[in-house]
């Protein structure tokens, strides 16, 4: 069963509501390496994105990440607003004109997002960053795309997500503000590896749901 | 947390208001997307100055708009870059044919948003250059940071660029001018309270009452490292010797010497640390030429300094000296 | 208490050698006893302004010294009126021939030390005048009290007064201007936090996290009386109301507006209050045509802030407008 | 047996002493109803103070009280340094020439004291300042000095000055900064009182000994 436009639709209505959810956390989190919005930050871009959903809604999926993307840009701002948003116009880019998404697409658009932010942001895995999540779960994708079904790719994609965002905390961040830290930043989970992970868990429990369950 | 707003949601937005209600004859204000413009933008022929950055530290960005200074400034949220479509209407608006200067500090997202709304801005015809800030020498090994941060020496880049860009000076040659500004300029700030970011209603760490955070930036993060309260002699030391081997500067060198307070320090105070900091200057064998003293780049009610040094040579002089008329920053006519 | 300075004692004269240090250009500073005088005192033939008053309060009143604006001031200690004989020195030093105005903010203090000063200068042949302002609307049955305090009108009465004496205006000219000042300005201000007096160490009283402190003055003194901490709306007309009604101001006025920082409110916050008072002053048909913002007449470290509304009129216009060059406030040229 | 230059300089450096000891207290009393730094006004001009006595010890009571009248018009600031100063001054008018004062003599000085500082302030009797302590153990002084010694006349007035300073407690401020607070102000004990207080205790303790204790 291939993702459907719905459950694109889906995701990113219960991405936004992750994140507002888990708002509070996440400025935690950057508030002990940085400063203190992250949250915030993506709160707000998500709740302009569900704002312009219904705008989105009859479009193909790649408009439809294509409109996520643009929207993150320009209402998140700080580091994670380029970021996401790059990852969402590249995902959008990879998935132009789709109804639905076969696994293989999902992992292409993937590989073309997670790409893109390196590509802005030059950020190597192990530099406590979003990537450190987002690499992982690129990897466990493709690893699991040869064999298993989307529900368990999706899965094992989510569950390296969090074992990335997890491996974060001893690290010293090269990369953004936590880097301004040194030695003091290492005991601490990276905010924005902790947002990723929270997309990629969305997406899990959203993306290969029956068509049609909620928009 | 306690300060004079309606909601934190709405902070950013009644201040641009109530900016707009005060310098109509500086500046126009607009929302959709956040910019702060000239009010006589585009002003043709002259190469555009825009700058901007989390909102936060006022007076700057919108406060060194005007004549001499600043032709736009995208305020972003509380402490967060603003975007690439704030940044491309200024751009815009102050395009008077010779090109635009972006005054980006060097933090990850301030960099990124702008250098996407540079792409934005080139793709239409453009053209568009930028100077990095990066003074901050609390943060010292660029290898393994996102490099140093850009703090005291904007407010610096911004005033002689502004004065170079009236002078009728192209593009390379501002940019070259800013690149030389913050090339010769060192700082390092320090807080003795963390301020409060308000839609998080928290301090953005905790000092014990006999501690104060060295080599602390702009946006209530964490400083480098946490020691026992000082007098204001060891701080003036503390924050003036890494700054001054650094560069380093040297006996005979000419400089300005800015002492800037974080937003919750009074007047009073700043001037106990230039009087320190004049001292050490002059062992040094410096000579303190210009000066600079108040919260000009601040962080909401943080209560600390930074110490700027700037090397001058006679064009940096002179531009300094030049005429301004912003909200924050006036002088000539 | 957490401040950048050396020692409690010392904190003034630090302070003051920092301004020294920072702006021989414009101004001498003495230390025995203490007074700050514009560097080219005494003007022959200009009236000469002093005023002064406790320190804690920077940058009234040795921010503005300099051309255009006062001839010297006397910085006592911290919330401290000075001593005649600062007083004495400061009036000697800028006695150019034509007689010298005091302008003293309406505290005990302060008034029986420039009255004493005033003998003393007297009898030495110097003509003395003195303006005393009482703007503070907090204070209301002056048959029962001091009577008003001196507060914000005090820096628009110091500019004004400067500008006319600057003009060539003689002494009981100067003097009537700065009462015609006076009497058309009010103001009141609110706390959110308190400030420690360095050498009491201690907080100079409580407030809950969601109270405030309503009708302070400048000294750090509790207020008239505390509430719940409301929004910059609430406050805005809190602090307004009282004022429009006292003059009172009417439909049609020209005035400016003044909001104040007390030495601990960001810039931001200011400015959030300046729309609200715009908002409230187009409410009632007044014209706001001139503005000031920012932390001019401090309680050292204090949070909050307070208004000053100034009826004008065309000359208080132009004298408002005419050329000042002080460390705290620089237009024209 | 009169009073001794030896004990007005005995005097002027025990006050100087108290009000050291006491300049925390008076401070705290200031800052409920004032701006908190009453002691430390006073503190800063009595140190002044003794650091002139060596050059004043020489010379005739008058001069001595003149001295530390100029010296604390010169160092205290605030209300208290023009009241307290008039008060030494007009005492040491008063006193010109005199190598030791009778009872009556030291009356005739302190009224013409308590008239300057009257004069100067303009404050009445229950307007909540140091009137309140002065103008009763004035009076007290007075109704003493028909029949009883010195050391008597001299408590009996301190005695006075401490009823009128407790009185301040309830009173609601009519002059001085404490005024502002309107009835906020009722409640506290008026810092001026109790210095003045201060004052005349010590002369009680000091003005009556023996010549050549200590200066
Ligand atoms: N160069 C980079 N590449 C990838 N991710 C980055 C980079 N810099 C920062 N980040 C991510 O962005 C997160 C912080 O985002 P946010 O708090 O919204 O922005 P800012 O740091 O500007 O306040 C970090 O936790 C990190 O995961
Ligand atoms: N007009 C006055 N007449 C007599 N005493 C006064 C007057 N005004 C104030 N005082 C006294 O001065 C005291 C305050 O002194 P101080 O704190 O040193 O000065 P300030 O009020 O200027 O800070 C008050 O407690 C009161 O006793
Ligand atoms: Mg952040
Ligand atoms: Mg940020
Ligand atoms: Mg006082
Ligand atoms: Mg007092």
């Amino acid at each position: 069963m291939p993702i459907s436009r719905a459950a694109v639709l889906d995701w990113i209505t219960a991405s936004a509501g992750a994140i507002a959810a888990e708002r509070a956390a996440l400025d935690r989190l950057d508030a002990a390496v940085g400063d203190g919005e992250h949250g915030t930050n993506l709160d707000r871009g998500f709740q302009a994105v569900l704002g312009k959903l219904p705008d989105l809604a009859d479009q193909d999926i790649g408009a439809i990440l294509k409109g996520v993307g643009l929207t993150l840009v320009a209402t998140v701002g700080g580091a994670s607003g380029p970021l996401y948003g790059t990852l969402f116009l590249r995902m959008g880019a990879a998935t132009a004109g789709k109804a639905e998404l076969a696994l293989d697409d999902w992992t292409a658009a993937l590989a073309a997002g997670v790409e893109g932010v390196v590509a802005r942001g030059k950020a190597a895995p192990g530099e406590k960053t979003m990537v450190d999540a987002l690499a992982p779960a690129l990897a466990a994708l493709r690893a699991a795309a040869e064999g298993s079904g989307l529900e368990v790719a999706l899965r094992r994609s989510a569950a390296a997500a969090r074992e990335g965002m997890l491996a974060t905390v001893p690290l010293v961040a090269r990369k953004g503000r936590a880097s301004y830290l040194g030695e003091r930043g290492a005991g601490h989970q990276d905010p924005g590896a902790t947002s990723a992970h929270l997309l990629l868990a969305t997406a899990a429990a959203t993306l290969a749901r029956e068509e049609g369950r909620a928009v | 947390m306690k300060k004079l707003l309606n909601t934190p949601e709405g902070l950013v937005d009644d201040a641009l208001r109530g900016f707009a209600a005060a310098h109509p004859d500086l500046v126009t204000v607009h929302f959709e997307p956040r910019h702060i413009v000239r009010a006589d933008a585009p002003v043709r022929g002259k190469v555009g100055l825009v700058s901007g950055g989390g909102s936060g530290h006022e007076p700057l960005h919108g406060g060194f708009v005007g004549r001499g200074m600043l032709d736009a400034a995208c305020p972003g949220a509380i402490f967060t870059s603003p975007t690439p479509d704030q940044i491309l209407a200024a751009t815009r608006a102050v395009d008077g044919g010779a090109g635009v200067l972006q005054i980006v500090k060097n933090y990850t997202g301030d960099v990124l948003n702008f250098e996407m709304a540079a792409e934005l801005a080139g793709a239409e015809g453009i053209e568009v250059a930028a100077v990095i800030t990066d003074d901050d020498v609390a943060v010292q090994d660029s290898l393994y940071t996102a490099g140093r941060r850009g703090v005291g020496v904007t407010v610096l880049v911004e005033k002689i660029c502004g004065a170079a860009a009236e002078g009728g000076r192209a593009l390379d040659e501002v940019a070259a001018i800013g690149r030389r500004v913050n090339g010769q300029g060192r700082s390092m700030g320090l807080a003795l309270t963390p301020c409060v970011v308000p839609q998080a209603g928290r301090p953005t760490f905790e000092l014990a009452d006999d501690e104060m955070e060295i080599g602390i930036g702009i946006h209530g993060e964490p400083g480098r490292r946490r020691a026992k309260l000082g007098t204001a002699a060891e701080i003036a030391e503390l924050l003036a010797t890494p700054i001054l081997d650094d560069l380093p500067f040297r006996a005979g060198d000419e400089v300005l010497a800015f002492v800037n307070g974080m937003g919750g320090t009074p007047l009073i105070e700043l001037y106990v640390i230039y009087h320190e900091l004049a001292r050490i200057c002059a062992g040094r064998g410096l000579r303190i030429v210009r000066n600079l003293i108040g919260p000009y780049i601040t962080a909401l009610e943080m209560a600390g300094c930074s110490i700027t040094l700037l090397r001058l040579d006679d064009e940096l002089i002179r531009l300094w000296d030049a005429p301004v008329e912003t909200a924050a920053l006036r002088w000539g006519s």
